[in-house]
């Protein structure tokens, strides 16, 4: 069990992640991406709690200490990679919440949560925006070139 | 291979299957629902792991509330996907290989799983475990590291590992040599607490054993050695709550009352939620406030308690609610959670100690004194949680309406 | 840390700013403001003067070395903005100072006379750019040097850029692009090697500063060659081949921008710091041990001759002057290219020689258009007969540029060959030869055209020509109440008089230098004397 | 119960909790200026603070503060540690911020709605309460949650622009997603540095990974570096990972606009400080690793090609942005130099362009407060409408030039100083020199449509923006030329911070 056996259980944690991230990247959908960060931030705590299984070990919480008693009981898991990861946990729920709203709002304004007719819609607005003031210096420009004209 | 890795493996089958529907499922219903079951599925995995704290977080999170807002939200933005053309999007495919090809390469140095030699198990953990709380030349104070106190029979789990413990995770040769035996390890020396008092600073208190009057570590260690983390955990939470009242709420002139669907002429539906609301309020307080002693705690039991209100909204509508957590109600509790945890924080620095040095707050009994802060700092986080949870509800619902 | 002091030097220049300031505020007075900027240039050449005997002292060189230098402030731990006198400074801080007056009136003649918009920006502009140039007269080290360059181009790009017309813009981008690239790019980074190299030390001595480095082999040979082609093409405003075009592109500024700035200050400053740089940062001798300067020579005998032939073929006035400049620039770059202590003194004199000559021609054509709005020199026929004192100022000076006695640019010449004789450099020699008749080919028929050829009949009503419009359109009648001088719409006369009187001066100047230059001879032969 | 109490000793977690706990309670501060007063009451106190933190560090004779909270000892619990770099980062941060708040009020009164000031203030003073947790700790778990603080802070800051440019919105989730996976990465790059070491103290981790026989090869380290180096990147928008900064900053609101260009990207850059040189350590990072070559070549790419697109833009906002995202690279060339004048040019520049770059923002909203847009063409003749605000950003685009007597060229002068001095680096000398002559493009588009141009429509008729925003500019921006005239203060802490960053260089 030492060889890569030994070390597959942080192989799936990958897979998860990348399934994740495949999400993020391929899927156009706002909803889609927004669950697919999810999936990608569970695979990280899969690692960090793979990180504090011991072989052997148990939940720790430590009953005997309840009991009195002075037996050993087994090893207990690692409770600090638990700690972080309720730490993580709570921030990936806030970052969806967070994320939602924002979708919401996308929804209330562009009327689509898809991302690549946003982005044509912003690539619209930014031509529009650029050929607006573009318009002003070509009238310039020109002004300026018949003015030259005039006075040759 | 144990029966750990086996459930484990199992299950983590089950898990990446689920994972790949959800991504690639259409339906964005389904997708929702998937990543509801997807959570239990890894409540189940935390389980495995003997992650009990973990587990109900996940369950409670994942299942429960991420799972609520995201149909809440679906219901304003549309149930499908756009159809895709192509199914399969090449370059992210090799984008996320050669990432996942990166990340796996990095494992490959690891401790195997499992392995009691990693250097997480061995080098601090032990240590911060067998950490009390007790006096310090007659001061209140963490003894750093208790006098008496073998670190480094901690470090070799109670002198079962014998020989050098190697620094480098990659030399496994060392075990073979080792009278390494799994049972019986990492146990805080309980049998020294019980000894008869001795001068303080010399031995570890019994009355004040820090350590005895929290049995779950995992606790211990979230809100006493990492309590500051888990004051910026509430934080967060606090400031997703405000985030959204700033992105979603209507502009107050409009008001919040909006009639949404109202369940309550459903008998079955009024009765079983009457009755069932009590408990799971008091299973809120529970969770709360036996954090210490089991799994559970201020954030897994705020979940809970939202999930109270929740369903009296969702029975007999938000109007019903609003009568009892009327908003601006709830928009000062999310802010009185984390003012109660930050609060006991700065009590403690007020009183002379470290900011989040619960052992100030019982100058005799510090070890009393740490528990009595813990149980603050945890209902501090779960009126915050509970409240947060309300208000994104009600955001979300309240967009609904319009 | 800052200091605040009022000693001589920087009184030179905080004069200038606060002249600066008080012109803002009496922006909306227009002769007061004027007013202002006469007294502020008259006590700017008064503090000057007064520094002067000091420099001139039999002594100066034993006291430089003691003396500490003025300190400002100390920008970086080490680094300080820091001024001292030397006479190579004090020469030309008494060029710029004393030709400010004399540009002040004239100034006050063209702006009025051809209703500029946004004076009082000029004015301030202005004084804020003879400011940069006393900061970079007195500059005690390198660093100082390079922050006083740098807001001389700043300062001065308003200026260029005055009209806000399409052209101006352009040409003001071209200016500003040429002078920042290159001393960004070359310059700086040739200082902060300097800076580097020498441990810290970037104090303006004679001898330079090199001189350990590169005897502890910390500074290689060819490291130091590079160094002095980025010093030598960092300074732009030098206008050297083919860094010059930013100085044909300027003249779109107006003449007054034009005659002092780019005839006096800018373009000298560009000399003034290659000088600077060759005396007291590398050290004549060091130079000539290395063998890394001998590049120069050629090169700028090349921009002299090629600047010379350009000038031939512009029919604009204005641009005519331009290439000239950029020709007469170089004389000073190859007589510092010599090395020889002679040489030097050459090229200090005829920093302050040119100035004299080419800004009465500058002041010439800014009257030219003024009173007849001609800008171009096939345009010129006759002029003389109607504007005879302008045309003999224009004249003298381009006698001065010839280099033909009585006139200051024979002193230069002077001593530029009796260095080429000592030195034995048959180069230079040819490219005076050449460049003297050249400079004879491109000014001697404007004066022919003006007093020798009739005045064509039908020309008497000015109209806009093509090349007008590089100078924008400030015909508006509504303003014409701005100015006290009226609108010039049929036959013409002599410019107004503030014009007159200060072409006249500078051109009365041009011949006095030739028989008392003992102030400019006395300060180029210290600056020689102090060499080691 | 207050006789115990002494501010002096709990500075360091004072920084961190008096915006926390006024962030929450400005929700409490009612309508009207309530929150605005409240949160820069809130501000100020912590700028004060971080004024006595850094008297505090500089007296210090260990040359650091270390502050263990809960009085848990810094291996099990979590540890504050302040030296000189974080102290001045604190300092810069705390200041801005400070600056900016005093600045928001006209605007934000513009911009968000009357009914959600409160909450928008307490998001604010949160997010300013973040970035100074990172700044000031020395737990690197401690360090993931602070960001999430920030962070999630940031969206929301950003997507409050909404009411002027749904852009804002896309411009928000973009930069929630970008930057939530950024963050991940950061986390399991911690993750696999916990795997190898077994703590979370960024000295105890640096111990471990010094004494751990052959770090160099070890493929765990070798990832956590790579994973880190990444998710830095997307925080502080490294070249080619900024993408989502542009538009950010373009659509924000302009007082958000200008707190998060002084401070967000700053602070990413700190992790990356403490990342690679307190964790890795100089011999790592930048002489087993080709950290350098990676930083330096991306640096450069980015100074080059976003001076290029910034000379491209027509809107203000997005013209700084992509400038910011240039003067990034100034900073990470010059730590990537690893050597003390280049350290030092790149945690002098972290200041100098947050005043400066702070500043600039100010006055593109204080154009926007006038105008309602910031364009080149809205601008024209602007010079003499509003001339204060105009006098700022020549001011301040000078500065960004690196023109002498302006905060920009002292950088610069480390900065290139630094390369010339590191062996064949002098291309990074060159394009520094390059950049800033792209920055004289983009700045002089500005003063020429301003100074030379004549106004058209409704920018002929508007007056000088209010003192409210024209004063804080000021303080700015008079402040980058305070410091380009006399660096001594900021020169030696940012000399005395590159020293002890490369502590055990070779």
């Amino acid at each position: 069990m030492t060889g890569a056996l030994g070390i597959y259980n942080y192989w799936i944690y990958v897979l998860l992640m990348m399934i994740g991230l495949y999400g993020v990247i391929a899927k156009p959908n706002l909803i889609k991406q927004a669950i697919a960060l999810g999936l990608f931030q569970t695979g990280i705590f899969l690692y960090y709690i793979s990180m504090a299984v011991i072989d052997g070990g148990t939940a720790p919480v430590w009953t005997t200490i309840l009991d009195g008693a002075q037996k050993f009981e087994g090893p207990y898991d690692n409770p600090l990679p638990h700690v972080l990861i309720l730490t993580a946990i709570v921030v990936s729920v806030s970052v969806l919440a967070v994320a939602l709203a924002l979708i919401i709002n996308i929804k209330r304004t562009y009327g689509t949560i898809e991302y690549d007719e946003i982005e044509a819609m912003d690539q619209a607005d930014k031509r529009a925006d650029y050929q607006r003031s573009q318009v002003v210096d070509a009238a310039d420009d020109l002004e300026q070139r018949l003015e030259g004209h005039h006075h040759a | 291979m144990n029966a750990v890795v086996l459930i484990d493996t199992l299950l983590l089958l089950l898990v990446t299957v689920t994972a790949v529907a959800i991504i690639e499922v259409r339906s964005l219903y389904a997708s929702a629902i998937l990543t509801g079951i997807y959570s239990l599925l890894m409540a189940l995995v935390w389980v495995n792991m003997h992650s009990m704290d973990v587990s109900f977080t996940e369950a409670a999170v994942g299942g429960g509330i991420s799972t609520i807002l995201l149909i809440g939200t679906l219901v304003h933005v549309g149930r499908d996907e756009k159809p895709i053309k192509k199914r399969l999007h090449v370059p992210a495919l090799v984008f996320t290989a050669l990432t996942g090809a990166a990340l796996i390469y990095g494992t490959l140095d690891m401790p195997r799983f499992g392995d009691p030699a990693a250097p997480i198990h061995h080098y601090r953990v032990p240590e911060m475990m067998a950490q009390t709380v007790g006096f310090v030349n007659g001061t209140p104070g963490k003894q750093k590291p208790p006098e008496g106190f073998d670190v480094e029979r901690y470090r070799r789990f109670d002198g079962r590992i014998t020989g050098p413990i190697p620094d480098d995770p990659k030399d496994t040769a060392w075990r073979e040599n080792s009278a390494l035996r799994l049972e019986g390890l990492m146990v805080p020396q309980v049998h020294a607490a019980h000894e008869p008092h001795a001068e303080p600073g010399h031995h570890l208190h019994p009355p004040d054993d820090f350590n005895g009057h929290v049995p779950n570590s995992v606790t211990s260690l979230l809100a006493a050695y990492r309590g500051y983390d888990t004051m910026f955990e509430t934080t967060v939470i606090f400031t997703a709550g405000v985030s959204l009242i700033l992105l979603l709420r209507r502009p107050r002139r409009e008001g919040y009352l909006q009639s949404g669907a109202v369940m309550s002429d459903q008998v079955i539906l009024r009765v079983v939620s009457k009755l069932s609301i009590p408990f799971i309020l008091i299973f809120g307080f529970y969770v709360i406030t036996h954090g210490e002693l089991g799994p559970g705690g201020g954030f897994q039991g705020g979940v809970v308690l939202a999930t109270a209100f929740i369903l009296y909204a969702l029975i007999f509508g938000r109007a019903a609610l609003y009568r009892v957590v009327p908003p601006p109600v709830s928009d000062i509790l999310t802010g009185v959670g984390v003012l109660i945890y930050s609060g006991t924080g700065a009590v403690c620095m007020l009183l002379g100690g470290k900011f989040l040095d619960y052992s100030m707050l019982n100058r005799e009994l510090p070890g009393d004194g740490e528990s009595l802060g813990m149980t603050l700092v945890e209902y501090g986080v779960g009126i915050t949680v509970s409240m947060v949870m309300l208000t994104i509800f009600n955001q979300l619902a309240e967009e609904r309406s319009t | 840390m800052i200091h605040l002091d009022v000693s001589p030097p920087l009184l030179a220049i905080y004069i200038p700013l606060l002249g600066a300031l008080l012109i803002s505020l009496a922006g909306r007075w227009p002769n007061l403001r004027e007013l202002v900027t006469l007294l502020t240039a008259g006590a700017l050449l008064w503090v000057v003067a007064g520094m002067a005997p000091a420099v001139l002292a039999p002594d100066f060189w034993a006291s430089f070395a003691r003396a500490p230098a003025l300190k400002i402030a100390e920008v970086l731990p080490g680094v300080w903005l820091e001024l001292k006198v030397e006479p190579l400074g004090m020469l030309f801080a008494l060029i710029a100072g004393g030709l400010w007056i004399l540009n002040s009136v004239y100034s006050i003649g063209y702006m009025r006379g051809n209703h500029e918009n946004n004076q009082t920006r000029f004015y301030v502009c202005f004084a804020l750019a003879i400011a940069s140039v006393m900061g970079l007269a007195f500059a005690g080290n390198l660093f100082t040097l390079f922050v006083f360059y740098e807001a001389l181009t700043l300062t001065t790009y308003p200026l260029v850029a005055h009209k806000g017309t399409a052209e101006a813009i352009r040409s003001a981008r071209t200016y500003l692009g040429i002078l920042v690239v290159t001393s960004v790019c070359f310059l700086l980074a040739g200082i902060i090697g300097t800076y580097v190299f020498t441990g810290g030390d970037m104090t303006f001595r004679p001898g330079g500063v090199f001189t350990r480095a590169l005897a502890d082999g910390s500074l290689t040979a060819p490291a130091f060659g590079i160094l002095f082609i980025l010093y030598m093409y960092g300074i732009g405003k030098a206008a050297l081949m083919p860094v010059h075009r930013w100085l044909p592109a300027a003249m779109v500024a107006p003449t007054p921008v034009s005659a002092l700035l780019h005839a006096v200050a800018v373009v000298k400053a560009g000399v003034f710091t290659v000088l600077k740089v060759i005396v007291y940062v590398f050290g004549p001798a060091v130079l000539v041990r290395y063998g890394v300067g001998s590049w120069l020579i050629y090169v700028a005998g090349a921009t002299i001759l090629i600047a010379s032939c350009i000038a031939l073929f512009q029919d604009n006035l204005k641009r005519r002057l331009a290439y000239s400049t950029v020709s007469q620039l170089s004389y000073v770059i190859i007589a510092a290219a010599l090395l020889s202590p002679l040489s030097i003194t050459a090229a200090a004199l005829h920093i302050a020689a040119h100035a004299f000559g080419k800004i009465t021609l500058f002041f010439a054509a800014g009257s030219i258009y003024t009173a007849a709005h001609k800008t171009e020199i096939s345009q010129l026929d006759g002029i003389g007969r109607r504007m005879p004192i302008t045309m003999a100022a224009f004249t003298i000076g381009s006698l001065s540029m010839i280099g033909l006695p009585p006139t200051a640019g024979f002193v230069s010449k002077w001593y530029l060959l009796q260095a080429t004789w000592e030195t034995d450099a048959p180069f230079v020699l040819v490219v005076v030869i050449l460049s003297t008749l050249l400079n004879a080919a491109y000014f001697l028929p404007i004066v022919y055209r003006a007093f020798f050829v009739a005045e064509p009949k039908h020309d008497v009503i000015p109209h806009l020509s093509s090349a007008d419009g590089e100078f924008g359109d400030d015909t508006d009648p509504q303003h014409s109440h701005h100015g006290h001088a009226p609108h010039v719409v049929g036959p013409h006369g002599e410019a107004p008089w503030p014009i007159v009187v200060a072409l006249s001066c500078t051109a009365a100047a041009t011949i006095a230098f030739f028989f008392y230059s003992d102030l400019a001879i006395g300060l180029a032969t210290q600056l020689r004397s102090g060499l080691p | 119960m207050l006789e115990a109490f002494e501010i002096i000793p709990n500075l360091p977690v004072l920084v961190v909790t008096v915006p926390l706990i006024g962030g929450v309670l400005t929700i409490a501060m009612g309508r009207g200026k309530g929150p605005w007063a409240w949160a820069t009451l809130i501000t100020g106190l912590v700028f004060y603070f971080t004024v006595l933190l850094m008297q505090q560090v500089l007296a210090a004779k260990t040359g650091y503060i270390s502050y263990e909270l809960g009085n848990w000892p810094r291996q099990w619990g979590i540890e504050y540690r302040v030296d000189a770099l974080n102290a001045f980062i604190l300092l810069t941060v705390a200041g801005v911020s400070f600056v900016t708040t005093l600045y928001a009020q006209k605007s934000v009164e513009k911009e968000i709605p009357q009914d959600r000031h409160n909450f928008f203030y307490a998001v604010w003073v949160l997010a300013v309460c973040g970035l100074l947790g990172i700044t000031v700790t020395g737990d690197a778990f401690n360090v993931y949650v602070l960001l999430e603080i920030s962070s999630l802070t940031v969206y929301a800051l950003i997507a409050m622009g909404k009411d002027l440019n749904r852009q804002a919105l896309t411009a928000s989730l973009r930069y929630l997603i970008l930057g939530s996976v950024g963050a991940s990465f950061i986390l399991l790059g911690i993750g696999y540095l916990l795997m190898v070491t077994g703590t979370l103290n960024m000295e105890d981790m640096h111990d471990r990974l010094a004494a751990l026989p052959d770090a160099v090869h070890n493929r765990t380290v070798l990832v956590a570096f790579a994973l880190l180096l990444v998710g830095l990147g997307m925080k502080m928008a490294l070249f080619p990972l900024h993408m989502w900064l542009p538009k950010a900053y373009t659509y924000a609101p302009s007082a958000v606009s200008a707190l998060l260009s002084a401070t967000a990207t700053k602070v990413g850059i700190y992790m990356a400080f403490r990342f690679l040189f307190t964790i890795f350590g100089v011999g790592f990072s930048f002489v087993a690793m080709p950290a350098h070559v990676v930083l330096s070549v991306a640096a450069c790419a980015g100074i080059l090609v976003t001076g290029v697109t910034a000379v491209r833009q027509t809107n203000l906002k997005r013209m700084l942005a992509y400038s910011s995202v240039g003067q990034l690279g100034y900073i990470v060339a010059g730590f990537a130099l690893a050597n003390v004048h280049g350290v030092a040019g790149s945690v002098i520049h972290i200041f100098n362009h947050a005043v400066m770059k702070g500043g600039l923002f100010m006055a593109a909203g204080a154009i926007m407060y006038r105008l309602g847009r910031c364009d080149l063409r809205s601008i024209r003749g602007l010079g003499k409408r509003m001339p204060l605000t105009m006098a700022a950003f020549v001011a301040g685009g000078l500065g960004l030039v690196g023109f002498p007597l302006t905060a920009g060229f002292i950088s610069k002068w480390y900065l290139v100083q630094g390369a010339l001095e590191a062996p064949h680096m002098w291309p990074v000398a060159a394009v520094v020199l390059v950049g800033s002559l792209l920055a004289v493009a983009y700045t002089w588009r500005v003063v020429e449509a301003a100074y030379f141009q004549e106004p058209e429509g409704e920018s002929a008729l508007v007056t000088e923006a209010p003192l409210s925003m024209v004063a804080p500019m000021w303080i700015l921006i008079g402040a980058s030329v305070y410091f380009g005239v006399s660096a001594t203060f900021t020169g030696e802490i940012s000399m005395r911070a590159a020293k002890s960053l490369l502590g055990g260089a070779p």
